[in-house]
Formats: C-alpha cells, structure tokens, sequence
C-alpha cells in the first residue's frame, strides 16, 4: 500500500472549524446526515435491509443455515456476524484477505447485536441437540463515505426485525417471523478537531482521531462499548457522548421499531 | 427425472416466465449508484441485481504492476454472500476467477489503455443478487460504469446468453431454465461492429444450434445497447 | 514478479512473417507440431497419459475416489479437474498458489469433458445414496513451450480412455474399466500477427493476442468455447478457425480412439 | 440451569475465591524474563500468566511501512497453544487480531512515537496461560516491558476489567466468574491522569451498575500501578 | 526481510578463536551452557517443561485430545509435534506463517521422540476402533539465544516423564500417568570455525556452518540424525560429535530420569 | 500383526524382489528430458520416477533475496498428485517443505554459488512416481540436472538410504520393505571424498547396525555414481 500522505493540513483545517463548533459539512456536534432505512431489498436474503447515511451505503443480508447445537448448550442457536469491505465501496480499500478494521468492524456490531440479547437462542431451536438455526449477518458496503460502523449496526438491526426462518426450504416446518425481542442500537463519536462528533463523515474519519462506539438498549442499559484508534480521553469527555448516544439511540430505535 | 424431462415451453412456445424463445428478461439500468466512485451503474436484469464501480486512472503501485506503455486494468468479480438461495461463503473461489479473468480480457479489448500509461484503473464488480447470466449481466454494468467514470473506449461491450431447453434453442436464461438447460453460450459483442471481445459456451449444441443461439445472442445485444444509451443519455442530459 | 519485456520486437517479426504466409518455426497456418501419444505411462496412476507436441510435454494422471454423492443426485459420481503449471516446466512459471492461468487451463480442460457427457456420472455409482466414485484429472506439465490447453486436454481425453475404476483397491468390487462414451477434442487458436493459427508455440504464445479454445465431438457437436486475452474477432474469423477445428479434431479423435 | 442461577457471592458478599466485590486478584511482576530482548516483563494475574518483550526501536522494513514523521508501533497478541484447557490451535485468529489492533491503539496513545522517526518498535504479548482478562493483562504487561525497554511514554498504561454476577457489580472476574458473568467492562487507563487508553464492553450494565463498574476499575488501576513502580523500582534500584 | 549482513567478521573472529581450541564465551569444544529442567511448570497443560540453557529459555506443553484411530491401526493412538518460533523470543524472529526453520525443528524434534518408541501409541487406546488419545507437543520459545533443537528436544521428553491422561475431563475414565518407556536424548552439534562443538549459543549460530543433530536412546541406540544447514564433514569428523553425543546424552538422561 | 512379524528375507539372505542384502534397485538415467530447461534430468529407480530441472543463473528477484558475494539456491521438492496409491493432494505440505530445505542445504554444500553474485538458480525436483527413497533419488537427480546445466560443482552428490527389516540390515529399501522396516539411513555423499553433505535416520539401530547400514550406503554410493558418469558421457560423447 502506498504511503498515506500525512493529512496535517485537513487535520488543521478540522481543529479551526471546531474552534468555532463547525464542521466541514456544516452539521452541528451531534447531527447526523441524512438518513434512510429500507427492509426487505435483497430477493435473495432471509432479512435485509439497506442503510443509507449521506454518501454511505450499505446493506445487511440474513441467511440461515442449519447446523449441529454445541453439547454444552444442546438448545441454543448461534449467530455470526461478517463485515465485508469490499473494494467496490471506495478507492481507498484494498482487495485481499479481511483487514483489521474489517474484522473490527464485524466484531463491533456482532457484539452489539449478541449482547443485547435482542435473539434469544433459545428460539433458535429445532430438535434439541441435534438441529438449530444460525443466524449470519453479512454486512457489505456498496459506497463509504465513513463511519460504516452505525451503518452497518443500524442495517443488522433493521434486517434483523425483516427476517422469517426459512422452515420450508430447510424441510423442518413452516416459515415463521425471526423472534426479535429488543432493538439495540449502535452510537458512534470520533474526536475530530480535539472534540466528539457523531456521524463523522469520511473526511473526518481520516483527518480524525480515536472513535468510540456505544450500544444501548431499553432504559439506556449498556450492551457494548469499544474505543478505537490511537487517542486519550477523558472521564467528563465519555459523560458528554454516554448523553449524546442516549438521545440519538432512542431516536433511532423508533426508526427501526417502526418499519 | 432427467434433466430434458421437464417441460420448460408449452405446445405455443411459451417459455415459463412467458417469454418467447428470442426474449430477454425485463433489464433496469442506474448509472451513479455509488456515489464514492468515479464511475458506477447497476443492472437489474430479471431477478439479478449487479453493481459495478470504476476508479481511476490512479497510481499504480506497487511499481512492479507498472506498464510503461499503458494502463493496468484490475477488474474483481465476486458474488456477495446473501446473492445466492444458500448463502455463498466469502474467499477464494476459483469460479470468479475465472470470471474475472474472462471479463478483464474483454474490457481490455475496448478500453483506450494506452492513453493512461504507468496507471491503473480498478474495475469492481458485485453480484448482489444472482439469477442466471450473472457474467453477462457483471460484463455489460462493468462496461456502464467505465462510461460513467468517463473512460474513453472503442465501442461498449454488451454480454448475453442463449442456451437450450427441451431441445430447443432459447435467449437469456432465466434460473429455472438454466437449471435444466443442456446448453449455454455467453457472448460479449461490440454492438457497433458486430465483432466479439467474450465467449464461452458449455454442453452440447449441434452446429445448426449453435448457429441459432449466436444469431439470439446478436439481436439481443443490439437491443440491450439501446436500453445503455438511453440510461446514459438520461444521466448525461444527452436524452429525450 | 519482474515486469515482463514488451515484445514489441517479437510482435513486429511474428506480424511481418504472418504477412507472407509464415510463421517462426515454419508451419502451414493450421499445422500442429510433431505430436506423440502415450497411455498407461504413470505407475501410481488408474488411468495416464503423456502428450508431446513439439518441446512441450505434459502428464494426465486420472485417481479415483470415494465419495458420498449430493443428496439431489445420489446415483451420481463426480469429476474434477486439477492443472497443476509447476516451476519445474519453465523458466516463466513462477511458484507458489495456483495462478489465474492455470485456474483457467484447468477450468476449459474440465468442461471440455464435462460436458461432451463422454462420462456418463450414473456409471460412477457403487452405492445409491451412499458411496460414488469422484475421477480426478491430474495435468501436470513437465516442459511448457506453448499451447498447454491442447496438450492438457488430449491428455486428459486419452488417459480417461485408459483409466481403470480400482474396485479391488478400495474394496468395493472388482476392477473394471471405465466406461467412457465419447471422445471430445479441444483445438485451440491464437491470433498471431494479426490471423488465427493453430496449436502456438511458446515464442507465437508471448507475442500473439487472443486464443480460442474450442471442444467438439461427434458429428462436430459443440461442448466448450473459451476465448481468452485480450483481443477483438470478428463472426467470420470465427467461422474460419471453426472449420479448421472440425478437420482437426477429426484427426485426433482418430489418434485417440486407436490407443 | 442459566447463567443467573449459579450462585457466585455468598451472603456475606464472600466471592469463591474469598474476595470481596472491589478487590483485584494477587498480582506478581518480573521484569527482564527475555533475556535476549530489548524490555520484557511478565505478569502472573491469578492464574494468568503473560510474557510481553519489546524489541526496537530499529530499522523500518519494508520501506512502505515507515512513517516520515514517527515510530511505527508493531503489536501482537497471541495465545499459546497450551494456554488454555483444550489447546489453543495456532494460526490465524479474529480475536487475537482484534485484541492485537486495540491494544496498539492504546499504546500508541502514550508511546512517544514521534522521537523516532522511519523506525519500528515491536511489541510481542504471549499468553502462556489464561484465565480471565487477558487482554487487560497483556496490555499491562506490555506497558511494564515498554519501560523496562526504555521506551519514552507520557504515562503507564494499567488495564483491568470489572463485570457483574448474580446482579452484582464486582471487580476482575476470575475464571469461574467469567463464565456465568452478564458483563465485561475492560478498561486501560493513565494512572497520573485518570484519563482512558482503552476501553470495551460487552454484557449488560444499568447507568447505574456501568458507574460502579467503572469506579472500580479506577479503584484497582491505582493499585495495580503501585505493584509496577515496585517492580520497576526493584530492578533498577530505585527501590524500598 | 532486510538483507542479513554477512557477518564474515564474526567467522573469522571465531575461527580465530577455534584455532586456539577457544569459544567465544569460554567454553570448552564439549561443555554445554548453565542448564535448568523444571517440569509441571504451565497450569493448563497435561505435562509441561521449561528449559534453559544459558539466554535460551523454552517451554514445551503436552495436551492430550480423543481422535477416531486410523483403520489400518484402530488400537493406537497418535503424535503430533508443533514447535512455535513466536516473534517474542528474538528481534531475528520474524511473524508469519511456520518458517522454513521452524517445521524442520518441529519435525527434528518429533522424530526423535517418535522413532525412540518411548511411548507405545497402543497405550493410547480407549476404546479400539473409536477412541485414541493423540499426544500434542507444543515447543514454544519464550527467548532464543541458539540452539532451540537441544533446548526443545529436552523440553519435550521432560515433558513427557510429567504428563498425565485426562481422562476424567474427557469423561473415559480416571486420570493416569501417561507410561513412557524409554528417555531418548537429542544433542546437537554446529561446525563452528572449522570445527564441531556442542550447544553453539546465537553468536557461534549466525557465525557457524553447519548443524548434526543426533537422538541417542539407552545402550547408544541411534534413533534419530539430521544434518542441517549448507556444509560437508568426514567420517571421522562423524565419529568425533557421536562419541560425544554418547557421553552427553548419558548425563542428560540422567537428569530427565531424576525429575 | 507387528511390523517385525512379516518375513521379508528368506532363509538364502534374499530379499522380497530377488536382491541380496547390499543391493540397489535397477537405475535408469536420462538426461535432459525437459527440452525447455537449462539442464535437466530423470532418475527410474525401482518404480520410483523423479523429474529434476535447473533454471539460472539469472537475476536474484525481488532484490531483497539477493546475496551480494553469491547465488542463492532456490530447491523445491514436490510430489505430483498421481505419485502416490491414494491421490496426493497439492498444496503446503511440511514433509515437502522440510525435504527441500535438506535437498537445498546439501546442494548449497557442493554448487560454486561465488561464481554467480547477485543470482539465482532454480532446482526443481518433481516425483512423478513414488516408491521409497523419494529425497535420495530427488537429490541424486538434482545434482545431475545441475551437471546438465553446466553449473560447476566441487562434486556430485549421491544419494542412498540403507535401512532394516527384520533385524537385518539392507540397503536401498523398496515400498513394501519400506513399510515394514525398522529404520532408515538415507545420506549423501560426495563420491570423489567420501565426505557427507546429506544425512538423516529415523528408526532403531544398534552401534553395530548403524556401522552396517553407513558402509552400505558407501559402497552403492560409489556404484551409483558409475551409472550417473556413464549417463553424462553418453549425452556429452565422451561416452563408451
């Protein structure tokens, strides 16, 4: 990979807009881009959806396979999750084997997703011991124009209220609606220009330092937390983002609930 | 129950869908889907569902993927996991490869490389959704988004199919088709010459056969091209 | 990899002898170069044969094995295709993973007798449901100058011709040969100094342009077509080098069936 | 039975191994345990035990891998293949890669990487055995051997994790605790600062239960950076 | 890689010193460095070693896994050696997949164990046919001032004297020692300077020629050799390093057996 | 039944093929068989069937493996799939890794790489068919090939295991003695000294028995190496 050009004069030009609390798309602190959330797009999926925020799309896909529960939990489903960044969503990724960030992002959002409980792998269950649903959540960006992480997180979760278990095909009984039984949703804040923004866009990203992201579910219950990138911060400054995910999580959860 | 014992036309030539023999499926172009890119397009063609996006010319690097006389053309064709009924596992696959492989050498036959010497122009192809003809359809929103992204080249490259069920020779196959088909010819014509830039074929087509599904796969494509142009003009102003 | 030389020199020289009706070692435009057949070379092999055609020499060696059949076919075997270009064969092959070039060879090889149907997968059943023969083609290049396609297949069609199913081996019955009902035949065409000839040498192969590989078999039935590389033809060059296939397969079915 | 059911604290808030909620695990440091390497330490955590040697800085290479302005921080976590009680098969990993990214992320928060330019640091942490909270061992163990090595950091980095069980906020689960724990919460932080390097979770926390978690784990990184000046102290004499 | 300098200072530094029947750390020709043995030294291991040898310090974890026995030998169970060169034990290390070095150690070691016939695989046998113990030996380096072969090769049959059969965990009965039936001993030997010596440490490694590992079992029974590394010796020179070899495998034995 | 149960010697010391205890199986050598290569050669020994070719010296890339004051050998050992009764699977393989790394390390101990700085000869080694003692007659047919492609070496390396069965100790096991033996001695030697740059033993032998199976070795290396002349003279015409 060709050396990336050290971005100082973006960085620059971030920290002066944010001296005076503006950013270089002109969206306040904690404003997100436009956003749009379709179910149902894949033909070929058990359960999509297609997240769009400003220039950054993506889809998240749901199939289900069967396979043999582990000894140990001999009733309990299990649930993977695959994030894809595929060179078709912009120049700056490269073909090969999954990246670090590519892995992160897909832990990221699995751990989201399985910590909230929202499945109950109970309800995965086919013939206890022998044969159980899993649940793969392939996530695949189309265009990245940054912060693929709420992206993704915001697609697995509505793809997920979309899916029906595909009892026919499989031979084990009647299609039936996936259980859902919560909706957490994923929150993310960089420090761009020395202070947390949400929904930093791709110049920010680059010109950027460390992100966080925060997974709540009802009542605000935290269900996953990760700070990536090199950066420091401080106690009062995660007060700041917890309140500002608090809010933008509950808006969305009725964004997801409602569709 | 053999592959030719379902019954895939009715006594009036109707194929399952309702198509006649020499029918295409329904073909639905969008140039500029991925807004990041310097060219895109997707195809929705019968129930597949293909984006292709274009970058460049860049850099190449590393320097030893350089030709000094002209442009690299890096093209990847891969299907996404949820494009297919079981769901397809991500990695090394020595179909798309292959299909890679096919669909570069054809866009290479068009594309003006010369005029981009020591560059590379990265050509990214993603089966969203697959039905049947999935090169074709990858080949021809590939050669879209190249347009998109303003790379100069010879003349477009549009792909189809012909094949034979039941004995009778058919144009673009559709899933159900393709699954009991005992022949299948893609092609990649320049529709302003006539001339071919792709071709593969698999089964068995006696040679009055094989020169039915040729002369499918020639109409079909100069058909196709009119569906390009207009998507083209429409983004471009050029139309209507 | 070292950035290969233009063989802009070679082109030139190639393209000025096409225009006399010439090529480099001297050859008619459809002449192939002295060709030899051999079954039943490979000790370890159920079925084997070596192909010269000039300097280039290759092996195909056909193994047998077990396999459960696909739950949709279960009275049916199976068939896979490995060409192997190792370092040993030439200077400009370079180890390591298989590469584009021989995933393709191996690729066109496999459809060419796939699909002529000359193996009939019902007569690779021992077992219905249960056990099923898998015949594997081993290509295996020992001196590569030009044109492995049509050595690799020749091979592959002639060693298939030779190959015993090893029932005693494998305790499921007796030995027996295998029923092989057809003979395709690839020939294949490179565009060398702007024509197509047949059956290219290594030196036409680096300064030639597209190829096409053709499969036909009885009364000039058509299995397989593969155009590869860069380059443009036109309906009657297609018609032109189909002709010349028809004549040469013809001949070499003739050498084949005769083993 | 559940995850809930077990019951982990007896009614006098006894943990099974005799812990009340805040205290940590007994500790104990060696510095120097690679004899061949630039800085190293180890750290027995419970019955965690981790090896971390720092190697570098030194020469950069790959040449594309330099940075012109500072240090590249090259991290590695690993599990040893007789680390934990059915083998651990070495290769690759998404775990480990992923807990090699953060810790790096961390570390490059405090490493003074701008002293050195176009050079490499290595960092290598082996899980010789594991318990609970290795990440947060590893990264410890990490910063002792960046000092040991002599490598410039603004501020130690001290990592420990707090969870619940049976409803109840405690700090560093054990083993036994760690698997029928509801929550995770690892944190890395400065202990002259207060500030944080590091920080995941996993599991579910109220407001309420995610403050005392975090309290705790303030708590006991205090405490933690007590024992490594006293190892670093010991070794170089600047001791008792 | 960067280029490794040739260190043709340092051979003829030791050459120098060979000369005057000197080491460059004041050993004799024969005289190994300040050894440590220590058995039962890692928690979650069946059997485990760690050995030290001057700077080199290694361990070597014995686990055990239940695997379905080969038909043609349904009552044995099996070994398998792994011998991990992780990038913690020297800068000279690099990341990546097994090195070269690192499966010849691997297959050194495990030959030497293996063909001594100290464990008999048919006292791996639970239940004939369906279930065998496999023997996993995990050599991993912790700090490698030269000559791993010798530190690992000790490492594993110590190891092995302290394993034990978990049978309780896998639920096929109770736990037992696991019977070894032989100790054989592996000592190696590096041309450094002209001349052989025993146990070279990294400097006399880099600067030497090359190395003659030799498994000794009782009453001098050969088990096992290896000659590694660019370089040609005598017959007689053979003779020298093997009598050698006699006499100190004689006293690490005894070391092993006394554990 | 145990591996020492089988008979394989008769009461008149002959062994399962008809040979005497310090016999070799019959060896035919062509040289040059691979017309595109700079050297090569083929070995039949017994059933084995070894193919070894030599390309180079030519320019050391990519630079980094480069050595300024000499060539580097690159050796690959190989198994074709159809070597093998039961098909032999391509890929990574540690056998084939390790038996190059030897072949290598014998062939770098006789070839003048000081002659060629900066360059790189290929030794490829393929096993068509196998039998037993597949390295000896791969390293034995590599330093032929070597031979063929005009490389100056200080000597020929042959190559021969001796082995045991039955308590006896034989030279040049075959398959089924293979099978059954108790040890195997393979070395090789440079014929013109006697000196070694090859050698490895697996099995069980006594001092006594280990004398045997090396003076065995000796002697056939010295047979072998008439056969390996007479081949070189008979291409070069110094030959009869």
């Amino acid at each position: 990979m060709a050396q990336p050009l050290v971005p100082e004069l973006l960085r620059a030009h971030l920290s002066e807009l944010a001296s005076r609390d503006q950013r270089a798309d002109g969206r306040g602190q904690w404003e997100g881009r436009e956003l749009s959330v379709e179910v149902g797009v894949l033909d070929r999926a058990e359960g999509s959806a297609r997240v769009q925020m400003g220039d950054t799309i993506v889809f998240c896909g749901i199939k289900f396979q069967l396979q043999t529960p582990y000894p140990d939990r001999p009733d309990e489903g299990g649930l993977m999750t695959s994030a894809e960044l595929r060179p078709l969503a912009g120049r700056h990724i490269e073909p090969g084997p999954p990246s670090p960030e590519s892995i992160e992002i897909g832990r990221v959002v699995d751990r989201g997703i399985r910590e909230s409980g929202c499945i109950n792998t109970k309800d995965l269950c086919i013939i206890p011991g022998e044969k159980v649903w899993q649940v793969i959540f392939d996530c695949f960006a189309i265009s990245d124009d940054g912060y693929l992480f709420d992206a993704f997180g915001l697609a697995a979760i509505a793809a997920l209220h979309n899916a029906t278990l595909p009892g026919e095909r499989f031979d084990v009984g009647e299609d039936r609606k996936l259980p859902v039984n919560k909706t957490p949703i994923m929150c993310s804040f960089q420090k761009v220009g020395g202070r947390f923004v949400y929904d930093s866009n791709r110049e920010e990203e680059v010109g950027g330092d460390e992100r966080i992201h925060i997974t709540l579910g009802e009542d605000d219950h935290v269900h996953s937390l990760q700070k990536g990138l090199k950066g420091v911060f401080s106690a009062s400054e995660f007060v700041e983002i917890m309140a500002a995910a608090k809010q933008r999580c509950s808006e969305l959860r009725k964004i997801v609930d409602s569709l | 129950m053999g592959y030719g014992d379902v019954q895939m036309i009715d006594e009036n030539g109707n194929r399952v869908d309702g198509r006649k023999a020499g029918d295409i499926r329904p073909i639905e172009i969008e140039m500029g889907v991925v807004p990041v890119a310097d060219g895109s397009a997707s195809m929705r063609w019968g129930t597949n569902y293909v984006i292709a996006s274009v970058y460049g010319p860049m850099e190449a690097h590393p320097r030893k993927i350089q030709r000094q006389e002209r442009a690299v053309l890096d093209v990847r064709y891969n299907m996404a996991p949820f494009s297919t009924t079981d769901r397809f596992r991500p990695g090394f696959n020595r179909r798309s490869r292959e299909i890679s492989k096919v669909t570069a050498d054809a866009l290479e036959s068009v594309v003006l490389l010369e005029l981009y010497p020591r560059s590379k122009i990265r050509v990214e192809i993603e089966v969203i959704c697959a039905e049947a003809g999935t090169r074709c359809v990858g080949l021809t929103a590939a050669s879209l988004a190249l347009a998109d992204a303003g790379i100069p080249m010879t003349d477009m490259v549009v792909s189809v199919a012909s094949g034979k069920i039941n004995g009778i020779v058919v144009c673009d196959l559709n899933k159900e088709e393709d699954n009991y088909g005992a022949a299948d010819l893609p092609m990649g014509v320049l529709p302003n010459t006539g001339e071919l830039v792709f071709l593969q074929m698999d089964g068995d087509l006696s040679p009055s056969e094989f020169q039915e599904a040729w002369d499918y796969n020639m109409d079909a494509a100069l058909k196709i091209h009119e569906l390009m142009k207009e998507a083209i003009a429409n983004k471009y102003g050029g139309g209507q």
